[in-house]
């Protein structure tokens, strides 16, 4: 039981940093970013390189994994999505290019870095045994503590910076934000920037512990959009309880509904948000 | 006026790509197509793509050489590979175009039961061998009978691996832990009724994962605590084995884990390292104690196509190899007639290229399919140590 | 364009579609084979577009493609019925399943339900897989015999599918729905309901303001878009003959809303087109190998970002009779 | 006589009440108007009515029925029709088109009969044509009735959103602040207006900000304040009502920061 929660806990917190980045995201543009889960392949597959094969320390590969996809992020909302949203006030449009990029990241992945599913050596080895039958491997202690740092980081980076204030401005309205002097072009891009860093450092620590292959994001994408529906769209402390608690249903199922694990979430999804439209914590 | 010119547009549009379409069927001549059908992309993507770099690598030593001999006569070897995206419906409309747009008769792939099973109909029909990398035995009892099983099956290695661990490490208890896909189900079913055929005590089987899953930790915590002697992953995918290993380790578990099908030597010590020593395995030729010669070259042509070695090769070198030869045996007309190929079958044998020892390859499965639809990959059962897989033994399929 | 002109034009599609192609393409089995899937296909997308049309994004039109298709082989392989009969079942059942998750679920709005209708998507893929006692489970259900007779008073109406040429057979089939699908929504748009439709996807607190039912409306589109899908499931399953939990998943759920989107959300034929073009354009890339998928997502971004009102906003002449504009506004 | 009662009505978001035991009667044939400074709680009172949102408590009485908490469309073929504060209209229609399919609640036909085609369907189509006809002449419209609606100037929109909500053929029509951001001349040409739907019957409840408008066209007012009720009679009274004086006064020294 307790190592059940212990397992809960380690995805719930990992999971809750790739929320994050998706509930900016949206919230910022109303743009359900489909690529989500690509992005976060790809900062591990950075960390693949700079930390497996070029053998740099780690804590480079974190950095250049957070650098490179805060800028694929500025290129996301440059290139395509900027473009899209000017010209189109449908939710679609935007929803259908976000699927396009997904294919796009997914097709070039493949032909990159290949069909080899990719891993790290371990950044610290070793078990902590916590008690007589629960373990936690000290390389999960480490992302455990990396990923809540990060979550911090970012709260208080959104309550009290300049920047932050001014994208939580945006998120609450746009056209408002827009009158009070908030730069709307600048901050969206920044604010795909802090989403796509987001899922990229989240990357960059999985592949310390599970690897990363070019296959995973469509399904780490929808795991993401299970999150934010259970917390809520846009709110940021939704999606850290949506990361949270998806990570200890998903360890609690595979323990008692082994199998049927995800069948029974999706359901109990569907009838929550029949009832609860809104999430836990979104605006009603 | 605009509108007969918009139609005349349209029309003559229509025709130049109904003339496209009908020029890409010609074909040219001297050049043997073979077909690679599999999933290349997504997780799995790794299953497809070694067939298909294994294929294009045998290709391209033979057409070094000029080419393939069959009657007197020297042909090019063109592989036209798709990727089915494991979709079955993705198969079925691939083989349909392998079959009658490209007119290839021998296809192989695909590397999953529904993907294989989706397409019986069309290669039926269509009169075409595949050579499935999936183990349902629909696919090869009769009345089926235009597939060939490309690889031991997982069903075949089952047994004999727990038999050695039975005899040799006195294992008693064995759990089983599963991809939640029909593949890794089914083949979780037959290793359990194979252990149960052992008795062997079986103290967890329903335990598995979804596609895509990075953290073994909740399911392996499930499958641990029943603490078995063996442990063995059910069709785990190469991506997905060393992770499971780790998880099963760093939970504390000290039994053997094992599986049925071929891994990558490199991938499991990038993610699981000294864990996973002592984990067994079937390959094929890969291991460098029983490869000859040829094989060598083989691996070197392989990394020129996919750019590094990948040892779930190993078992599927052979595919391309046998086609061509047992046409050879056959006669030119099984070019383009599988009847005259599928007789052949039945008396086909050539000494193995791949290994050092002079074994045969041939068909075999008249024990499991009643029928010889399985080319005679030799079974190498492996043990992963310090980077490397050691032969534990070779064994085989009886007939 | 006028109605003469119209009318001339559908004749002309119509004979191409209908005589031309079959024609160029009866030893062609593969390419009837693609124009086939094309045109069941494009039933099935058909439904997301009349749901794009009342202004939601369905993403779970996979779901109810897969509840067919299992029904219809269900009612062949396990019950013995009749191909036909199972056919409409299909259509009947995935409506009802339709109707009863649509009530709920259609008062979310926006991304809402599309993420919930793509959770749909995978709940039917996960349950097909796990109720193995009615759906043979992963192993799918296989070896499913081709469409039978049909015969109304000893008249022979279709003839059975094993006799004739199953390719041609399967054509005329998929063709058939088709047209009459089309038919029904060309019908549908062009009427007071579908004037009603678009009055819920500019504003449904305006339609509730004259009296307008908007839930049971909201529904009734739900129930059109979920009955294609099992109609089209269906067909789709005994062309292939078999079917499995991932025969339809997540990625044709999103490929139907491409092919509705890149065909134009604003035309009845957007689909129709969208969908013939992409799954056809797909198919003809095959030979690219890895290199398909990267340059279907570049085609796919550059339609978005340069013709965003999809294919059939270029304004050919001969099409501008068939516009129904979408509005604008959210 | 009273078309419509409402009794005690209450609506609370979480903690806080918009509009708090309310209670009036709106008299068959008059036009009644609801004030108060902004944030008084009279978009919420407006929602209630016309059952876009639920009440907390209390209810309203159509006709001696009780239509509290009913579904907006149930309650609109009622006869309780409302219209929108925003400029909603189906943007990509023509004028004509926007009333046709506004006439919704006239039809005789199903949607089944609609998709056929039958007779009836038919002559419901030219029916509705020529009422929105009708419609539109008297409202001033009658010369872009063959715009698309989206084109149309500001003043025209109001009038059309008017349109529509009359074919709907309402008894007692709700106008949703029908004179904001009107200058002098376009509040004439709105009054005659509000005035010419009352002469076809149709009693009129408005809630406005602009009292001035108010005060020409009302034949009684309810003020609210805080979502309470501070007052309710004739123009004359409310003019010297010292609460509302003291409302809007009060409010406006706490806008200029005093």
């Amino acid at each position: 039981m307790g190592q059940v929660l212990i397992n809960g806990l380690y995805s719930g917190v990992q999971y809750a940093l790739i929320a994050l980045g998706l509930t900016l995201i949206f919230s910022l543009m109303n743009v359900m970013n489909f690529a989500h889960g690509q992005l976060y392949v790809l900062g591990g597959f950075v960390t693949y390189y700079v930390y497996g094969v070029l053998g740099l320390p780690f804590v480079v590969a974190l950095l250049a994994a957070g650098i490179t996809l805060a800028v694929v992020g500025l290129l996301f909302d440059i290139l395509f999505f900027r473009k899209v949203l000017a010209r189109s006030a449908r939710d679609e449009s935007t929803m259908l290019l976000a699927t396009g990029t997904a294919l796009l990241l997914d097709s070039l992945f493949i032909i990159f870095f290949g069909e080899k599913h990719r891993g790290v050596p371990t950044v610290i080895s070793g078990v902590m045994r916590i008690s007589n039958n629960i373990f936690l491997p000290y390389s999960r202690v480490l992302i455990i503590i990396i990923s809540v740092a990060v979550i911090v980081f970012f709260i208080l980076f959104m309550k009290y910076t300049r920047c932050g204030r001014g994208l939580r401005a945006m998120a609450q309205d746009r056209e408002a934000a827009k009158l009070m002097g908030v730069n709307v072009d600048r901050y969206s891009m920044f604010g795909w920037a802090l989403a796509a860093m987001l899922a990229g450092l989240a990357g960059a620590m999985l592949v310390s512990v599970s690897g990363v292959n070019s296959g995973l994001g469509t399904w780490l994408s929808i795991k993401a959009f299970i999150m934010v529906m259970i917390g809520g769209a846009g709110v940021i402390s939704g999606a850290i309880i949506g990361g949270l608690m998806l990570g200890i249903l998903e360890s609690f199922g595979s323990s008692f509904l082994p199998g049927n694990q995800y069948l029974a979430i999706f359901i109990a999804l569907i009838i929550f948000l029949a009832i609860r439209p809104r999430g836990l914590l979104g605006r009603q | 006026m605009r509108f007969t010119s918009a139609v005349r547009k349209v029309s003559l549009g229509m025709l130049f790509l109904a003339c496209l379409w009908s020029a890409s069927a010609v074909m040219a001549q001297d050049v043997i197509k073979i077909g690679v059908l599999g999933v290349m992309s997504g997780p799995a993507a790794s299953w497809g793509l070694v067939n298909r770099y294994c294929a294009e690598a045998s290709a391209n030593m033979i057409n070094a050489q000029g080419g393939f001999e069959i009657g007197g006569k020297k042909y090019k070897i063109e592989i036209v590979s798709i990727d089915d995206r494991n979709d079955p419906k993705v198969a079925v409309s691939g083989a349909e175009r392998l079959i009658h747009e490209e007119g290839i008769r021998y296809i192989i792939g695909p590397n999953i039961d529904p993907t294989s099973m989706a397409i019986v109909p069309t290669i039926e029909k269509g009169a075409a061998i595949s050579i499935p990398y999936a183990f349902s035995k629909k696919l090869f009892t009769p009345p089926a009978k235009n597939s060939i099983l490309g690889m031991i099956a997982s069903y075949q290695a089952g047994p004999v691996i727990y038999k050695y661990l039975q005899d040799k490490r006195g294992i008693k208890s064995i759990a089983f832990v599963a991809r939640n896909d029909s593949e890794s189900l089914n083949q979780r079913d037959e290793g359990v009724l194979a252990a149960k055929a052992l008795n062997l005590n079986i103290v967890a089987a329903s335990d598995s994962y979804e596609t895509g899953t990075t953290d073994f930790f909740p399911v392996m915590s499930s499958v641990v605590s029943s603490n078995p002697d063996l442990l063995v992953i059910s069709g785990a995918a190469p991506a997905d084995t060393p992770l499971l290993i780790r998880a099963a380790r760093e939970l504390g578990f000290k039994g053997i884990i094992s599986t049925e099908t071929a891994q990558d030597a490199k991938v499991i010590s990038e993610l699981a390292g000294d864990l996973a020593n002592g984990f067994i395995s079937v390959g094929g030729a890969s291991t460098p104690a029983i490869r000859s010669s040829y094989m060598e070259e083989f691996i070197k042509n392989y990394e020129k196509v996919a750019g590094e070695w990948n040892d779930e090769a190993g078992t599927k070198v052979y595919a391309l190899e046998i086609i061509l030869n047992t046409i050879k045996a056959a006669g030119p007309a099984a070019l383009t007639d599988i009847s005259l190929f599928m007789k052949a079958i039945d008396t086909f044998s050539m000494p193995n290229p791949y290994l050092k020892d002079n074994r045969p390859l041939r068909y075999v499965g008249l024990g499991d399919f009643t029928q010889r639809r399985q080319i005679s990959v030799p079974m190498v059962v492996t043990e992963y140590q310090n980077g490397d897989f050691q032969t534990l033994f070779v064994g085989e399929v009886a007939n | 364009m006028n109605r003469k002109q119209k009318i001339l034009l559908l004749i002309v599609a119509l004979a191409f579609y209908l005589v031309l192609l079959p024609y160029l393409c009866r030893d062609r089995n593969y390419l009837l084979g693609v124009i086939t899937t094309a045109s069941v296909l494009s039933v099935i997308s058909a439904g997301v577009w009349l749901i794009f049309y009342i202004g939601r994004i369905n993403i779970g039109q996979g779901a109810f493609a897969l509840i067919g298709g299992y029904t219809g082989a269900i009612a062949i392989s396990k019950l013995g019925l009749s191909f036909w009969f199972g056919l409409v079942m299909a259509g009947i059942v995935s409506m009802l399943v339709g109707i009863i998750i649509g009530l709920p679920l259609l008062r979310l709005k926006g991304v809402y339900f599309s993420m919930i209708t793509l959770s749909l998507t995978e709940t039917a893929r996960l349950t097909a897989q796990s109720l193995v006692p009615i759906t043979n489970g992963p192993n799918g259900i296989l070896n499913l015999p081709l469409p039978g007779e049909l015969s109304f008073f000893g008249i022979t109406l279709i003839p059975d599918f094993a006799k004739v040429n199953k390719h041609i057979a399967m054509f005329y089939l998929s063709a058939f729905l088709l047209i009459a699908s089309y038919a029904v929504l060309y019908r549908i748009i062009n009427s007071r309901v579908g004037w009603l439709f678009r009055s819920l996807q500019q504003n449904e607190d305006l339609a509730s303001s004259f009296g307008v039912d908007v839930p049971r409306l909201r529904v009734i589109a739900f129930a059109i878009c979920t009955f294609y899908a099992g109609i089209g499931g269906a067909f789709f399953v005994a062309m292939q003959q078999s079917i499995y939990p991932a025969t339809f998943s997540v990625q044709d759920s999103t490929y139907f809303l491409l092919y509705c989107f890149l065909g134009g959300l604003g035309y009845v034929f957007g689909p129709l087109i969208g969908t013939f073009v992409l799954y056809i354009g797909f198919e003809m890339l095959q030979g690219l190998n890895e290199y398909q998928p990267l340059i279907y997502a570049l085609l796919m971004i550059g339609m978005m970002l340069w013709l965003p009102n999809g294919m059939l906003s270029l304004r050919l002449p001969f099409l501008a009779g068939k516009k129904s504009p979408l509005g604008g506004a959210k | 006589m009273a078309i419509m009662e409402i009794h005690n009505l209450s609506k609370r978001f979480g903690g806080l009440a918009a509009v708090n035991d309310v209670s009036f009667e709106v008299k068959e044939g008059e036009i009644l108007s609801v004030i108060g400074p902004n944030g008084a709680g009279k978009s919420t009172l407006f929602k209630l009515i016309s059952s876009f949102l639920p009440a907390s408590a209390g209810k309203v009485l159509f006709q001696g029925e009780d239509i509290t908490s009913q579904k907006p469309h149930i309650v609109a073929r009622k006869g309780v029709v409302r219209t929108f504060q925003e400029t909603t209209i189906f943007r990509e229609m023509t004028v004509t088109d926007n009333v046709v399919v506004a006439h919704h609640l006239h039809s005789h036909t199903s949607l089944l009969g609609f998709f056929f085609g039958t007779r009836t369907a038919r002559q419901d189509e030219k029916e509705f044509r020529e009422r929105a006809g009708d419609i539109l002449d008297f409202l001033g419209l009658g010369a872009v009735k063959n715009e698309v609606a989206k084109n149309l100037p500001h003043g025209h929109l109001r009038a059309l959103g008017v349109a529509m909500g009359m074919a709907a053929n309402p008894k007692i029509l709700l106008l949703d602040e029908p004179f904001a951001g009107m200058n002098a001349q376009e509040t004439d040409e709105a009054l005659g207006m509000v005035r010419g739907i009352r002469e076809r019957g149709v009693t009129v409840l408005l809630v406005e900000h602009d009292m001035s408008a108010v005060m020409k066209i009302s034949d009684r007012i309810v003020v609210l304040n805080f979502g309470k009720m501070i007052a309710e009679g004739d123009p004359e009274a409310i003019r010297s009502n010292e609460d509302v004086i003291e409302a809007y006064l009060g409010r406006e020294d706490e806008e200029i920061g005093i």
